[in-house]
């Protein structure tokens, strides 16, 4: 691994190469708020926003996406899939819960039965560049579940602010390339120390983990519990926690079109939704909002543990802000070891 | 933009057009001009509207019968209010308000219905195509590729 | 069909959401009410057929172009050569919609996919085959699998049990008759309320099987149909000695992509596209009663 | 604010000691600073979680229609009452299965303003008279109460319930003059302008519906835009899609919408859905001078018509 450091004076200069050579995805405003999206200059970047409004999931897994264009032509009946990625992409700034999200992410849309070639396209032709979270917020919870501010897994390049610079760690090939772009310097001794110091403080402000095997275990035996009742009273059945989760990914197929021609998009879709799986017959499988705020928490809890050995939720706080009725997973989460 | 002709949808009462003649030239088939037939004028979902300008149409012409002469006696009554208030919000998004055009045709004026239709047209080729999204999928690209092959 | 990625890795070569065409060679009204239809398709290029094989259980998802795709059981067996058959009830717009086709049209098609039922399993023991309704798709496929001459041998006895509410509405009418004509078949048919001339079983399908009492020693159940009759089925044969281990359904769900990453149709951390649609009632316990 | 919260807990209590009621709905304390959250309250024992204060923004009247329970009481501020009214008046509730608590409103406040205003993240808020005073790490801000309302509070004119079985407070002044202040002001801009601000808008949805699942009204057994044949607009977030769902959605509540905001306050992406409401509020009252939600009995204004009213669509009035 190398370690060299970058001074946030020239890091506008690293941005401005970095626009160059890739098509840059940032944390940026858009409205009131800051999201990632394709930036154009360096001083778009928005740096001290640690939870954006949308996660980056939308830039492997857009909301809609075009799956192929079908026609009915003379030769019979033509499926035709959208090029792929042509420029090569950056995601600037991506914190250690979606990356984690990301990671998760991997592991559904790539498996060894199939492998969902938009997704990973996108994701093999994107190098991703990390940044850690000095000054985590109330709403953060990624050292709950398994993650921490300073997590770098999966990450090509990962910035760590030190005060007046960034140390930059590369662990790939990728990440490695970028380091020829800027001003580096070697990290010395007190620039690591400082990077420890920075996780070591953030650490203090986020809460202890859970007992995930735990809490799974406890949910294997929670399916008819009176406890799903009293948590989705108030649920409104709204797709904020699912559309706003790095993590979830669920998603539809439409046609779009006649029979003649038309795209075959997908679009995201959440469980939350009363018609997520009602079938053609009228037959509901989940037929209220207790069965679909079940599944969301067994998702996360339980079956992702079960089926991909990870946990669907990376304590990003996005659904804890943005629920509308401020049902908090935190404290769903609390509840569940004391529930029958 | 010199080429550019507009497309009318008509959204028609079927009985709005009092006498045969006036019936033949409905225009059903007529360039740039797609007719759809409504029980009453009364009955026409304002969702059809908003569809037809975000499948292709420039103008819409809804078609209803005189005061005093709606076959179902006060059908024409109902759709006034939601074509007004339709007509409202949508120039609140931003649409002219000459887009889309509502009349009630009286016993003799049935015939003057084609001249409704035409007037639209010219009206809106001064005041160019719709002026939010249309649908994307709409007209298909026809793919380089063949399954067949 | 080229798909167009960039230096893709050798799993990835195949875009699964790209269906292959089939053409409609025949379309057969199955029941009385015009509710079912069956669907003849033929592989329109020679790869597809040569790199289709697939096992009794297994589904495609056919496509509808400009309604989207829908999963369906593969009714044809793998021991029949020719077109593929898939049995259409009539129920959202996608199935109206290829109700309204014709032969010669083009549909498109993934598959197989999913796990078949274990039929190796099955091997040396006796098999009963439980199903209800317009369910009986892919166990049509998986009695004529056991029952043909090839294969026959390897199991020991076989019943069907199959239900439906009036006779009209059976499926299948002419194998159910060939099957009737076989010694090495136990075949029981039943309708709810008794019809004029029907002389065989009159009474809901889990009641039949207590009546007919399979023997559970050395058998293998499998069930399909719809929720209800699983419900009232599961029952009757765990009390006729059946471990859940050797009582195998295959349940039915909204699907979408059919390679468990669209995330809608699990029971519990299962995937019926995936890892079912044929579970063992071992699997399923325990497990919110989702289908 | 902790009269009210002492009155009412109190009076969930009677109902709920005497088995008047099976439910309270009401408010409890959220968990995050400038959050309450709507709390069912079954059991006396309970009352204690309830609250009142600047933040209970929800429009608790969404809850009524998916309640089972046979008798229920409902802590209701101006908005939800009328959403109750409006409600009762489309046959959806039958008024002699609640009993509502009615509570005068002070409009509520915004956090997003609030939170926009202060120079880090808000970790507490205490309210002092007309004062909101935000704290975090390093700060504390104080805030006029008046000025980080919500945009709909700021013009409500219906701030006191208009029907109630009790009511805990007194009621309030009226503050706004002109309820539609706001869409006046997006209607004085070119044609152009708006197509660009509602295509602006519109494309920051992301379809997760907050918007109909938080209203009171939107209670359609399936959606518009859930339905499949035909499919009425585009199942994307495509221009079309997005701009088609915020047309249908709005207009659909044509003289039903009481002008609650709580469609606003749900959205993720904080899209101005206020003025689309708004403008369906102020064109049903000019044009026939119709508020939702006001009276009970009062058909709303597109089940009815007068022979006499205008336009008179190109013919000339007799």
């Amino acid at each position: 691994m190398t370690k060299k450091t970058i001074a946030k004076k020239d890091i506008n200069a690293f941005v401005e190469q970095l626009l160059r050579d890739y098509t840059v995805y940032a944390p940026a405003r858009e409205a009131n708020y800051v999201t990632f999206r394709q930036v154009a200059s360096p001083e778009e970047v928005v740096w001290d926003c640690l939870v954006t409004r949308k996660p980056p999931k939308d830039l492997f897994f857009p909301q809609t996406e075009t799956l192929f264009v079908y026609a009915e032509t003379a030769d019979g009946l033509q499926v035709q899939p959208p090029e792929g990625v042509k420029r090569d992409r950056i995601l600037w700034g991506i914190r250690p819960c979606d990356l984690q999200a990301l990671s998760v992410q991997d592991s559904v849309f790539d498996t060894k039965d199939a492998s969902d070639t938009y997704f990973m396209d996108k994701r093999r032709n994107t190098t991703l560049v990390g940044i850690g979270c000095n000054q985590p917020l109330s709403t953060c919870f990624c050292t709950s579940v398994g993650g921490g501010p300073f997590k770098k897994e999966g990450t090509d390049l990962f910035l760590t602010d030190i005060g007046d610079a960034y140390l930059a760690e590369a662990f790939t090939p990728k990440g490695k390339l970028l380091l020829g772009k800027g001003s580096f310097k070697v990290a010395t001794k007190a620039d690591l120390k400082a990077a420890e110091d920075a996780e070591a403080a953030a650490l203090k402000r986020l809460p202890t983990p859970i007992d995930l095997e735990a809490t799974k275990q406890h949910l294997d035996k929670m399916i008819d519990s009176p406890f799903w009742d009293e948590v989705q009273a108030t649920c409104i059945g709204c797709g904020v926690c699912t559309f706003l989760c790095p993590v979830c990914h669920c998603f539809d197929i439409v046609d779009e079109g006649t029979a003649s021609c038309g795209v075959r998009v997908r679009n995201w879709d959440t469980c939350q939704y009363c018609i997520y799986s009602l079938e053609a017959s009228g037959h509901n499988p989940r037929p209220t909002q207790r069965e679909r705020v079940r599944q969301r928490l067994m998702h996360k809890f339980n079956y992702e543990l079960a089926n991909q050995n990870v946990v669907g939720c990376v304590g990003c706080g996005r659904c804890v802000q943005l629920c509308p009725v401020n049902l908090d997973i935190r404290q769903i989460l609390g509840g569940i070891g004391a529930a029958k | 933009m010199s080429e550019w002709e507009p497309k009318i949808a008509v959204f028609l009462c079927q009985w709005a057009l009092k006498s045969d003649a006036a019936w033949e030239q409905r225009l059903d088939l007529a360039e740039n001009v797609r007719v759809v037939q409504a029980p009453c004028s009364g009955r026409i979902n304002p969702l059809l509207l908003i569809s037809a300008l975000q499948h292709g149409a420039d103008g819409v012409l809804v078609v209803g019968c005189e005061p005093g002469h709606c076959h179902y006696k006060e059908g024409n009554y109902v759709g006034r209010r939601k074509f007004a208030t339709l007509h409202s919000f949508l120039q609140l998004l931003g649409v002219k308000e000459e887009r889309i055009r509502f009349v009630w045709l009286s016993e003799t004026e049935s015939c003057s219905y084609p001249e409704q239709v035409k007037r639209l047209q010219r009206d809106i080729q001064e005041l160019g195509p719709f002026e939010l999204a249309r649908r994307e999928t709409i007209p298909c690209v026809v793919p380089a590729r063949s399954v067949a092959e | 069909m080229t798909v167009a990625t960039k230096s893709p890795k050798s799993s990835s070569l195949v875009n699964p959401y790209l269906p292959f065409p089939m053409r409609i060679e025949r379309v057969r009204v199955e029941t009385d009410d015009n509710m079912l239809k069956t669907f003849e398709l033929a592989f329109v290029r020679e790869e597809d057929a040569a790199s289709f094989t697939f096992q009794p259980g297994q589904f495609c998802e056919i496509s509808v172009f400009g309604k989207g795709e829908a999963p369906f059981g593969i009714a044809s067996s793998p021991t029949e050569p020719g077109p593929l058959r898939f049995t259409v009830n009539k129920a959202g717009t996608l199935t109206k919609a290829l109700h309204n086709m014709h032969e010669g049209q083009l549909l498109g098609v993934r598959g197989p996919l999913g796990h078949g039922y274990p039929v190796h399993d099955f091997e040396g023991h006796d098999v009963v085959i439980v199903g209800g309704g317009f369910a009986f798709t892919t166990l049509r496929s998986l009695t004529q699998y056991l029952s043909h001459p090839s294969n026959r041998s390897r199991f020991r006895d076989i019943t069907i049990i199959y239900g439906a509410r009036q006779p009209g509405l059976l499926l299948y009418k002419e194998d159910l008759a060939a099957w009737e004509l076989r010694e090495d078949l136990k075949v029981h048919l039943t309708i709810d309320q008794a019809a004029p001339g029907w002389a065989k079983h009159v009474g809901f399908v889990p009641d039949i099987v207590a009546k007919v009492a399979p023997v559970s020693k050395r058998a293998y159940a499998v069930v399909c149909g719809p929720p209800v009759m699983i419900r009232f089925t599961m029952p009757k044969l765990l009390a006729l000695g059946f471990p859940p281990d050797r009582i195998y359904l295959s349940l039915e769900r909204r699907m979408k992509c059919g390679i468990g990453m669209c995330g809608r149709c699990n029971i519990g951390p299962y995937y019926v596209c995936k890892d079912g649609p044929v579970f063992s009632y071992a699997q399923l316990e325990g497990l919110p009663q989702e289908y | 604010m902790r009269q009210i919260t002492t009155e009412i807990r109190a009076e969930a209590r009677r109902l709920l000691e005497n088995g008047q009621v099976d439910l309270v709905i009401g408010f409890g304390q959220g968990t995050l600073p400038m959050h309450s959250a709507p709390l069912f309250v079954q059991k006396a024992v309970d009352v204690e979680r309830m609250i009142w204060d600047s933040f209970c923004e929800n429009n608790l009247a969404r809850y009524l229609r998916e309640v089972r329970k046979q008798r229920i009481a409902i802590v209701a501020k101006g908005c939800d009452a009328r959403s109750i009214v409006a409600l009762i008046n489309e046959h959806q509730l039958e008024r002699e299965r609640l009993y509502i608590i009615g509570v005068p409103c002070r409009g509520m406040v915004d956090r997003r303003i609030v939170a926009g205003c202060a120079p880090g993240e808000v970790l507490s808020v205490t309210e002092q008279g007309d004062e909101i005073i935000a704290a975090g790490e390093s700060f504390s801000l104080r805030l006029p109460r008046a000025e980080v309302l919500y945009r709909s509070c700021a013009t409500c004119t219906h701030p006191n319930p208009v029907l109630y079985d009790v009511l805990l407070g007194e009621p309030v002044p009226v503050w706004a003059k002109d309820p539609y202040v706001y869409v006046r002001s997006i209607e004085q801009k070119s044609p152009a302008e708006r197509a660009a601000y509602f295509a602006a808008e519109a494309q920051r949805c992301i379809r997760c519906y907050a918007c109909r699942q938080a209203c009171p009204m939107c209670y359609c057994e399936e959606c518009f835009v859930d339905h499949a044949t035909p499919r009425w607009v585009e199942s994307g977030a495509t221009a079309s899609g997005l701009q088609g769902w915020q047309i249908g959605r709005a207009y659909h509540l044509t003289g039903r919408c009481v002008d609650c905001g709580a469609c606003e306050r749900a959205c993720p992406t904080e899209i101005d859905l206020v003025y689309l409401n708004g403008k369906l509020c102020k064109d049903v009252h000019e044009l026939y001078g119709f508020e939702a939600g006001i009276k009970v009995g009062e058909l709303p204004p597109l089940a009815v018509f007068r022979p006499d009213e205008g336009p008179d669509f190109g013919l000339p009035a007799k």
